[in-house]
């Protein structure tokens, strides 16, 4: 290519893109900014807009809890600690201490993946901001409770039902080793 | 010499604090200090879904413009060392927002050999963002704490004793 | 007397700055010093009634002249050690000589009647200077030209002709 | 070629040299003497049938009684791949360098020299790349112990969490 | 202005025996604070916030909305701020050259606004080398920059003083280049006749006159954003190369000072464009009341300058940023040339007609609305091709 | 212009910038603080010549010279610090006495 | 003519004022409290290494150079720029613009040499 | 090329600068503008996983992939998964395999965004990168939904992946890939065709294909030589050999072979390939478990195994040595940014500054991976 022509080419190229990406940006004036005005300006909560799944801060039902220590095997960190101890009258399980310290924990879900119950589970919520590290440990022992035991049955209970329920909910998103699953999403 | 603390305690004094204050928590300049993970956070957080420039916060490319010091990320040993630089060259007032489990406690990797559990271990910090990653609006959160935490100093009204945010760094 | 004070503050500010460049041991201060006489002399050229003189001194001297004289001090002087520069002549000499051929000046200066026209005219300079460029002066108005060109030319191959070896 | 042809091949070429080849799945790979690494390497490098000309991989790890460096080595001309090891003594190991033919061995080289203390002989720059220059120790060495502290600040961490009980599970 | 004082005088405002040269002192000492801080500087600042708000729309966000209504009083916050932070000369600084540079950078700034023509009478000073003045102040920034640069002591802080000095130096050459075509066909370089020889039609303006002054125009438009360290031109405050140029190590009140510099400039390359091309405050004679007048062309003007505001801050958020070498190319091997040639085809021009031609006009002005339809064609592709975006998130 | 300042004035102030270049070109050892101090010595005699031109009558001569001396001012730095330049290139120092022996 | 210069001198005192009265409130408002760690120059969070103040690239120098002589080129420019028109009217446009032309040819010969002399080039290849 | 002398100097790019991704750190020798070389200084950001992973085991060691590479954490999941799964020998279900291949492509198509969006953003024009990360906000919030995290996923597991599809996830899926085609033209013609965004690009940073395979670069790095070399086609892995999808190679059409702008277009045609894999894997997937049977405690048979996976930034190799307890005995990883950094400072040797910026960007290294 000419040395002239190619000056010439090399005006019109830039001229030329430069108009295209002009006009790119000029359509953003006419569209919607994406931005979510949290915390204050918006119709509903973050949290109630994030998954199920969602892998927030912990959250541990007492009721339900086995006081099996599987969850504080599971977690690779340590950040879960848990004191169990037998009553020695009443030859019971007692909960003595559930500490988690979400300043360490990494949100990975291992600990409530082996879960017997659901009892320990992620929930949405995410807003945890302190000042200071020793208010960012969970405490939800406050004085020791009677660890729950499975029953055969379905659970009686009026009071420990639902929050039964809820946590078999959280089990049933892990995917069962070899079960089949639901066919809603299987190609039509 | 510099008026700071020094005026008494007068309605006039404070009003102006609060004005002062409600300044300069409004343009908190962030430097661009992204360490880790949490670094692709800090920069959705800057980005348009959880746009952190609505509160005036903008980031800063050198020390020293920059107000806050968000360490986001795995502080290792030997990055501390040059943190440690950095908020040095920081002018005052400054802050110190940890985000990330590693930042505030070195979270997963206190079984590493060669990482800093925790910056508060090397620079005090105001707030920490638990997460890991914390998602933006966490981080938002944690910078409105911030916020809070701004409003309640005293700038030119004599301090009270404690709570008394700002904060002169050791040489 | 507004007018008398405005100029002996440009003559402070001009003769300051003409100062610090002779006298200060430090090239890069000198060199900034430079701007501070060029100012003050714009400044004079407007008392003057010279409008377009001061802009272009501006124009060429601030902007161009002085820039370059910066560029040249950051490229050749060793700037770290800014402060070396002994006398090529004794300071002490060149005093008594310039004071000498200083008073001898004054002296001219102040006994020659100079003949001053009665009234002080002031004319848009511009179209003045233009007529005169187009006019009287259009010889060496196109032989500054040619000047220019040299001087790009010449400056050109000196630099380059380092640049080869 | 199937990685234990490739072996073979080496095998005869080389004769002893190549200690021993190990069939074993999934990867089978030849221990090779440390000395021949350079020749052997170059070999496989320029050989036609061969033509290993790339070290896709090169890691060293450390059995309590030995280190091990591996060679992970391909061929993009022919699409396959070998696995070639090297023993070394645990106290003071060197070996040559495979930079000269490889020159993405230099910083592979440097990190196992990094982390395991492996020196390797003509490398162009034998420094630390991960560590900072004036750590001390090789971590991934088997008996590492974490220093206490580095330039003042402490690597321990108490957990905020105080156990209600003594029992340590 | 001249009248102003003698009415003042006559009036006796000032006392029967008042000397007129020190009315004029006063009258002119206060006009002028009235511009700098009644204009000059509130601009610079609010410019900043409308920047950040340009920016963000385009970029699909808010940007910078709760301080104040929408955010408005940004600017006065960063301001604030900045003032309350802690001032750092650092120790291996040049101290007294490192404080004086924020002085010239701003004093660059200031003097242009003596010759700003707001309006037909709205005028501080009209100087009969009114564009010259302009042209040539901006030399101190030079000054100034490299001053900042040299003094800081830092590595990053001399590259980019060096590097915006060659810059700015560099374009004032097309820059100058370019105002000539319009000199040439008004015959003047007061501010005030420049504007006087356009029109209020766009047909009229200097834009249109013909395909040189065209042509002068975008390349005086693009030279001006170099001379002012926009982008695409930013190289001296490249954030991703050099951490913040000249200015890495300023800190405080001091940075401010050459940010709202860069910012006022903005108003100032809007003021040239518009005074030499887009008729100034031209505006159709519909009121003999000359207040009224003055106010619409009041807007007029603005109106011109703040469109062209707007437009330099979308091409910031538009286009990349060019390399050193590639910025030196583009001034010395395409705008001088080609500003070269502008002027001699002006020249030639208006030697064969002195006083315009009026067809001309009218042809480029039809150009300009075509290049304006086939714009928006692109527009309105880009917004029906890229459907609006998948929100998952309901609370968008 | 009006308040007492006469020729005089200008007169004695050029020359004291002027003096004080001289000065400037004798004392100093750097070649380009002698450029420096020909500048001087050469915006002096810009004050004369528009101060002449002013109190003369205005004429444009005097202008016109002003201006033609900025322009040789201008050239002459061009080629000044060019040299300078070239002197600095070859010997790496611009001290024009050390320029001198090893030139010679 | 005075008057409209009097407006430069006022604008020059007061952005000055208006800078060094900021000044005056920062001293008053913000804190300070300096020590060694906070004075070294910035470099990214490394202790710098070499001192900034070195001989800068002869590029840059070039440059300037060419550009010096092209402003004192457009300072000439100007007043026949202005006068152009009045000569074009009184009917000797062809005398004023041959004046023009050949000014301007001769420099823009000046910007072709150094063109084709790769002085514009920022790398330059001399060839050897 | 001979310039006058000029004193050289010593510039620290980094730890901290905005243009390093993550914490990199580059002694640059300059004379002016132009470098006289480049050392890049690596390890702020050694977290030493691979001696993490002797401490946790191997079910534990799964989080911790994540942070090897957190752009791209689902192929740091999977090569970990894959590792452990030849040893020991596992087979994963067809739909786990379909899973993970779903998660994984959308995961590059992230990456890339990120990495071509962060080279805008180092040349200058933040537009194109805030739309791109606003392109990954929309990726986050299908992945969120699929296994409950933004950036660190821990979504594979050994022997699958931990969740399932959630019901109707399919259908957003395919809503977002038809959003995402027209935006990547409009990205183009935003940037990737802007005349000075190519002239920044072009004919910066050339690597010749002998060279890139010397330095063993990866991926995109070296496809954009002109090799056409990708693990998912050439050594085919989980479920990519039911697809059909190209392999985008650099031509130097721009200027030379093998430039940072070839780089930078095979980036963005690969996510367009993506795209097409991930419609024809959601158009196909089979019904069925997603995860086998595996033991809590976890124990391969003592041995050796090395995998390579095609990763966002090329051929990641996972190198494991077990003994047959419960917690492994060596991993190491090899990672494509590793060698990718290896070869900047050959390439820097009269680059400008600017230059070494785009050089960096081009070959989207980024800390975790180089470091780890
Ligand atoms: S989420 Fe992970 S890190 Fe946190 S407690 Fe559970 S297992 Fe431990
Ligand atoms: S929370 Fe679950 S796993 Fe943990 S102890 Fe209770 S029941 Fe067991
Ligand atoms: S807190 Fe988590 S996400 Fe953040 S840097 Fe540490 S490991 Fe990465």
């Amino acid at each position: 290519m000419s040395a002239v022509s190619e000056y010439a080419q090399n005006i019109k190229d830039t001229v030329s893109t430069i108009f295209e990406g002009m006009a790119v940006t000029a359509s953003h004036f006419m569209r919607k900014p994406y931005t979510v005005q949290y915390p204050d300006r918006m119709p509903v909560r973050v949290q109630d807009t994030l998954p199920f799944r969602y892998r927030g801060i912990l959250e541990v039902d007492l009721e339900i809890c086995t006081g099996c220590l599987a969850c504080e095997r599971a977690c690779p960190i340590d950040c879960i600690v848990i004191v169990v101890d037998k009553d020695p009258q009443t030859r019971q399980m007692l909960l003595s201490q559930f500490d988690i310290d979400i300043a360490k924990c990494m949100y990975c879900g291992l600990c409530s993946e082996p879960c017997p119950t659901g009892s320990i589970h992620h929930t949405t919520e995410f807003e945890g901001a302190d000042y200071s590290l020793e208010s960012l440990i969970r405490r939800f022992v406050k004085d020791p409770v009677i660890a729950y035991k499975p029953k055969k049955g379905p659970e009686t209970d009026p009071r420990i039902a639902p929050i039964l329920n809820r946590g078999m909910t959280y089990l049933d998103q892990w995917a069962q080793p070899g079960g089949e699953k639901p066919a809603e999403d299987d190609p039509a | 010499m510099p008026l700071l603390n020094t005026l008494p305690d007068y309605v006039l004094t404070t009003k102006t604090d609060e004005l002062l204050n409600w300044m300069r928590k409004s343009s908190i300049w962030y430097m661009l200090f992204g360490l880790a993970c949490c670094a692709i956070e800090l920069m959705h957080t800057g980005g348009p879904r959880a746009d952190i420039d609505r509160f005036g916060a903008s980031p800063r490319a050198s020390a020293r413009q920059s107000d806050l010091m968000i360490v986001a990320g795995t502080l290792t040993l030997k990055m501390a060392l040059r943190t440690r630089l950095l908020y040095d060259q920081m002018p005052d007032p400054k802050y110190v927002i940890s985000m990330g489990s590693c930042a505030s406690c070195g979270g997963l990797f206190q079984l590493a050999y060669s990482v800093c559990d925790g910056v508060d271990k090397i620079l005090p910090v105001d707030v920490y963002v638990p997460g890991c990653p914390p998602r933006p609006e966490a981080l938002t959160e944690g910078l409105l704490k911030l916020q809070e935490k701004m409003m309640t100093e005293r700038w030119l009204s004599r301090a009270p004793s404690a709570g008394n945010g700002k904060r002169v760094a050791a040489a | 007397m507004l007018a008398q004070a405005i100029f002996y503050a440009l003559a402070a500010l001009t003769v300051g700055s003409a100062v610090m460049v002779a006298f200060s041991r430090n090239i890069v201060y000198s060199t900034f010093a430079l701007l501070g006489a060029f100012m003050g002399v714009v400044g004079i050229y407007i008392l003057l009634a010279a409008d377009f003189v001061a802009m272009v001194q501006l124009l060429v001297y601030v902007g161009g002249i002085l820039v370059l004289t910066i560029f040249a001090v950051m490229l050749t002087a060793g700037i770290g050690d800014v402060t070396v520069s002994n006398r090529a002549v004794g300071a002490g000499s060149a005093i008594v000589t310039v004071g000498i051929a200083a008073s001898v000046m004054l002296y001219a200066v102040m006994r020659t009647p100079w003949r001053q026209a009665t009234t002080v005219t002031i004319l848009p300079t511009t179209y003045g200077i233009g007529n005169a460029f187009l006019g009287d002066y259009v010889l060496p108005f196109e032989v500054a030209s040619l000047v220019l060109l040299a001087a790009l030319v010449g400056a050109i191959v000196i630099s380059r002709h380092e640049a080869k070896e | 070629m199937e990685p234990l042809q490739i072996l073979e091949r080496v095998k005869n070429r080389f004769g002893d040299r190549v200690l021993e080849t190990v069939d074993k799945k999934p990867d089978p790979f030849s221990v090779v003497d440390p000395r021949a690494i350079v020749e052997i390497g170059r070999f496989m490098n320029e050989d036609p049938e061969l033509a290993m000309d790339c070290l896709s991989n090169q890691s060293g790890v450390d059995y309590k009684d030995r280190i091990e460096v591996v060679y992970h080595l391909f061929s993009y001309k022919h699409r396959h791949t070998a696995v070639l090891k090297v023993k070394l003594p645990r106290e003071n190991p060197v070996i040559e360098t495979v930079e000269n033919i490889w020159k993405s061995a230099n910083w592979m080289e440097r990190e196992i020299f990094d982390l395991l203390g492996v020196n390797f002989e003509g490398h162009s720059d034998m420094r630390r790349i991960l560590m900072p220059e004036d750590w001390i120790g090789h971590p991934l060495r088997k008996d590492f112990v974490e220093p206490a502290e580095y330039h003042g600040i402490s690597t321990v961490r108490e957990s905020p969490i105080i156990r209600l009980d003594t029992k340590k599970k | 202005m001249q009248t102003l004082i003698q009415n003042l005088i006559a009036s006796g405002a000032f006392g029967k025996n008042a000397s007129p040269d020190l009315v004029a002192a006063i009258v002119i000492f206060v006009m002028s604070a009235v511009v700098f801080l009644g204009v000059a500087f509130p601009f610079a600042g609010i410019v900043s916030w409308a920047e950040r708000r340009v920016w963000a729309r385009i970029q699909s966000r808010v940007g910078p909305n709760r301080v104040g209504p929408q955010g408005f009083l940004q600017w006065l916050a960063d301001g604030v701020k900045n003032v309350c932070k802690e001032d750092i000369i650092p120790d291996e600084a040049d101290s007294p050259l490192f404080k004086l540079a924020p002085y010239l950078v701003m004093l660059a700034f200031t003097l242009p606004w003596a010759v700003m023509p707001f309006s037909s009478s709205l005028i501080l000073a009209d100087m009969n080398v009114g564009i010259l003045y302009m042209t040539s102040v901006t030399a101190l920034t030079v000054v100034g920059v490299l001053m900042a640069g040299w003094a800081s002591n830092d590595k990053w802080s001399l590259i980019g003083g060096i590097r915006s000095a060659a810059q700015i130096v560099s374009y004032e050459i097309p820059a100058g280049l370019s105002i000539f075509p319009v000199v040439m066909m008004t015959g003047t370089l007061s501010m005030q006749n420049i504007i006087r020889g356009q029109g209020w039609a766009p047909q009229h303006w200097f834009l249109f006159a013909n395909p040189f002054t065209f042509v002068a125009a975008n390349i005086l438009y693009i030279s001006a954003l170099a001379e002012g360290n926009r982008t695409p031109f930013d190289l001296p405050e490249a954030e991703s190369e050099l951490v913040a140029g000249f200015a890495t190590e300023y800190s405080g009140w001091r940075y401010l000072c050459f940010f709202m510099a860069e910012w006022g400039n903005l108003f100032i390359i809007g003021a040239i464009i518009t005074t030499l091309f887009l008729g100034g405050w031209q505006f159709p004679h519909v009121t003999n009341n000359v207040v009224a007048m003055n106010v619409l062309q009041l807007i007029s003007f603005n109106v011109k300058v703040l469109f062209l505001v707007f437009v330099s801050m979308w091409i910031r958020a538009t286009l990349p940023r060019v390399r050193i070498d590639q910025l030196m190319t583009v001034c010395w091997k395409y705008f001088v040339p080609i500003a070269f040639v502008n002027m001699i085809g002006t020249a030639v021009w208006v030697a064969i007609w002195p006083d315009g031609n009026a067809a001309m006009g009218y042809v480029m002005f039809a150009g300009g609305i075509a290049l304006a339809v086939v714009f928006i064609q692109r527009v309105i592709y880009y917004l029906k091709r890229s459907r609006m975006e998948v929100y998952f998130n309901p609370t968008i | 212009m009006g308040g007492g300042i006469t020729l005089d004035h200008f007169l004695v102030l050029s020359l004291i910038i002027f003096s004080l270049g001289i000065f400037t070109v004798l004392t100093r050892r750097n070649a380009i603080g002698i450029l420096m101090g020909i500048e001087l010595i050469l915006n002096s005699a810009n004050i004369n010549y528009l101060a002449f031109a002013f109190y003369g009558g205005g004429k444009y001569d005097g202008q016109i010279f002003a201006i033609f001396v900025i322009m040789l001012a201008a050239a002459e730095a061009v080629i000044g610090l060019a040299v300078v330049l070239a002197i600095y290139q070859n010997f790496k120092t611009i001290d024009v006495d050390a320029t001198e022996t090893l030139s010679g | 003519m005075y008057l409209n210069f009097g407006v430069a001198l006022a604008l020059t005192i007061i952005g000055i004022g208006f800078v060094a009265l900021m000044f005056g409130l920062q001293r008053l408002l913000a804190p300070n409290n300096p020590y060694d760690r906070k004075l070294i120059p910035y470099e990214c969070g490394e202790p710098p290494t070499g001192r900034a103040w070195i001989n800068f690239n002869v590029r840059f120098y070039l440059i300037a150079l060419i550009f010096v002589v092209f402003e004192v080129e457009v300072a000439f420019v100007y007043p026949i720029a202005a006068v152009y028109l009045d000569w074009v009217r009184s009917g000797r446009r062809l005398y004023a613009l041959s004046e023009i032309l050949i000014f301007l040819m001769i420099l823009f010969v000046g910007l072709v040499y150094v063109w084709v002399k790769h002085d514009l080039e920022w790398i330059k290849k001399v060839p050897e | 090329m001979s310039t006058l002398h000029t004193e050289e100097m010593t510039l620290n790019m980094g730890p901290q600068h905005p243009s390093t991704h993550g914490v990199l750190r580059f002694v640059v020798r300059a004379d002016g503008e132009v470098m006289r070389e480049a050392i890049p200084d690596v390890g702020y950001l050694h977290r030493s996983i691979e001696k993490i992973a002797e401490k946790v085991g191997y079910h534990g060691f799964m989080p911790y992939t994540d942070r090897v590479d957190y752009v791209c954490a689902m192929f740091t999941n999977q090569g970990w998964g894959m590792a452990c799964e030849k040893l020991a020998g596992i087979e994963v279900p067809r739909r786990g395999e379909y899973c993970r291949v779903i998660a994984a492509e959308f995961n590059r198509i992230a990456s890339h965004l990120l990495s071509v969006g962060a080279m805008a953003m180092d040349i200058g024009a933040v537009t194109p990168f805030t739309h791109a990360i606003r392109e990954r906000e929309m990726i986050n919030d299908l992945i969120e939904e699929l296994c409950g995290a933004r950036l660190t996923f821990n979504y594979m597991r050994i022997g699958g992946v931990a969740w399932d599809l959630p019901p109707g996830w399919r259908e957003k899926a395919l809503a977002y890939l038809d959003h995402f085609d027209p935006i990547l033209e409009e990205y183009n013609a935003l940037i990737s065709w802007n005349k000075i965004y190519v002239e920044r690009l072009a004919s910066v940073g050339v690597i010749t294909p002998a060279d890139a395979i010397n330095y063993n670069l990866v991926g995109p790095n070296l496809r954009a030589c002109g090799i056409k070399w990708d693990i998912r086609k050439d050594i085919p892995y989980s479920a990519y050999p039911d697809f059909e999808f190209e392999v985008p190679i650099g031509a130097g059409d721009w200027g030379k072979l093998g430039d940072s702008m070839d780089r930078y277009v095979v980036r963005i045609r690969e996510m367009a390939q993506s795209a097409i894999i991930l419609r024809q894997a959601l158009a196909k997937i089979p019904s069925g478990p997603v995860l086998a049977k595996v033991a809590r405690n976890f124990k391969p048979p003592a041995g050796e195994c090395q995998i390579r996976i095609e990763s966002g930034r090329g051929d990641m190799g996972w190198y494991l040595v077990s003994d047959g307890t419960g917690y492994p005995w060596r991993v190491h990883v090899r990672t494509g940014s590793f060698a990718a950094m290896g070869i900047i400072q050959k390439l820097s040797a009269g680059l400008m500054i600017a230059d070494l910026v785009t050089l960096i960007a081009s070959l989207d290294v980024i800390a975790p991976e180089i470091d780890r």
